[in-house]
């Protein structure tokens, strides 16, 4: 599964996409398996209130199943326009 | 309906004259634009950031949506990405329709969903450094009037 | 603030560019266009009159008024007078704010008022005849939002 | 003091301005004095309310005093923009 990362995420972690392997079932488990990785992802996924997710480039939720899913994004809430 | 997402400039009066030209059926025509905005006067530019595989997508959703909501002849939205400097134009959208109420209101739906749900990060390059720009909760509660 | 009234058509493209240039301190700027719209298909032309001697003061008067109600950086107001045919642009409107609100207000407002109280008289030349165009009660119950 | 008349008023009555020698206090007494001249002058303010004025070229109303005014404008409603 590829994992993107934008703006500030992006920072935080240090690099722009990954790949990673996961059984994680919901992003939110995924989340947490990231988070126990390194302080630089725990700092990243610190409070997901402030984050928001995209399942295959349309926006969706922390308690979304991952299922058939193979891109998901994380990033700040956006401030385009 | 024409979605455009480049780095490059756009031409703000060709773009407009383009879309408000030749529409016979439609008594309306509405564009807003978005400009690199030196509020400090200490900004030396602007970067944007997008998700590629996402923009256009998340673009075009907003504007079918727009399309379905009100009586709409048409619909543009340009929007750049990359480094810009104050005065520079970010991004435009342009609205056809029979009436002005229409032309009007789904211009600002445009707007209201292209902040919110259009995935664009922007970063403000100071002399002193640089910071994301955070999301307003004015702008995600622009969208409950929809 | 620019308010302009004449019978030549106006070059929308370099209007709504100009306008828009150099705004280093305005995030946001709207316009609107009002374009001869053939509805029935056997228009032939509109014709608009006006009160040459209130035209101008009855525009600024909206301007100033709108400019006392929103942030604005600027407004423009050019109206056409004289025959036009479908799809050439009867008038436009700009205004440049340092947010989208208040540029979409002040435009808004100032169509509104404009439709109502600035003196122009439109009138359809058809096929079959040609008839003034009626003032609808939406127009003037618009005036009562703002 | 001049009269100008705009749109259907100006087509009815015929002119687009005339000078008019009058005492009429309002512009209600302006109108009644006018409709009372011919059937073109009869028609065209038959029904006030979908008749608007402007007084020295600021919008006005029917029972608006005329002292001191220079010039009276009759026109229907406006449909600019």
């Amino acid at each position: 599964m590829d994992v993107l990362y934008f703006a500030w995420v992006r920072e935080r972690i240090g690099i722009p996409k990954e790949t990673v392997d996961t059984q994680a079932g919901t992003v939110a488990d995924l989340v947490a398996e990231l988070a126990a990785r390194e302080d630089r992802y725990a700092a990243a996924f610190a409070d997901t209130s402030a984050l928001r997710v995209a399942l295959d480039q349309e926006l969706s939720d922390f308690d979304a199943s991952l299922t058939g899913v193979r891109e998901v994004a994380f990033f700040p809430p956006m401030t385009g326009g | 309906m024409r979605i455009v997402v480049q780095e490059q400039p756009f031409d703000f009066g060709a773009e407009a004259a383009a879309f408000a030209t030749n529409r016979h059926d439609m008594g309306a025509v509405v564009t807003f634009t978005g400009i690199v905005r030196d509020i400090s006067g200490d900004l030396s530019a602007m970067e944007i950031e997008h998700y590629p595989g996402m923009t256009a997508k998340a673009l075009e959703k907003i504007a079918a949506e727009a399309a379905s909501r009100w009586s709409l002849g048409d619909a543009l939205v340009i929007h750049r990405h990359g480094r810009m400097v104050p005065g520079e134009m970010i991004m435009m959208v342009a609205t056809a329709a029979p009436h002005r109420a229409d032309a009007f209101e789904a211009a600002e739906f445009l707007m209201d969903y292209l902040k919110s749900r259009a995935p664009f990060w922007k970063k403000e390059i100071g002399k002193d450094g640089s910071a994301w720009v955070a999301a307003k909760d004015a702008d995600e509660d622009a969208l409950t009037r929809w």
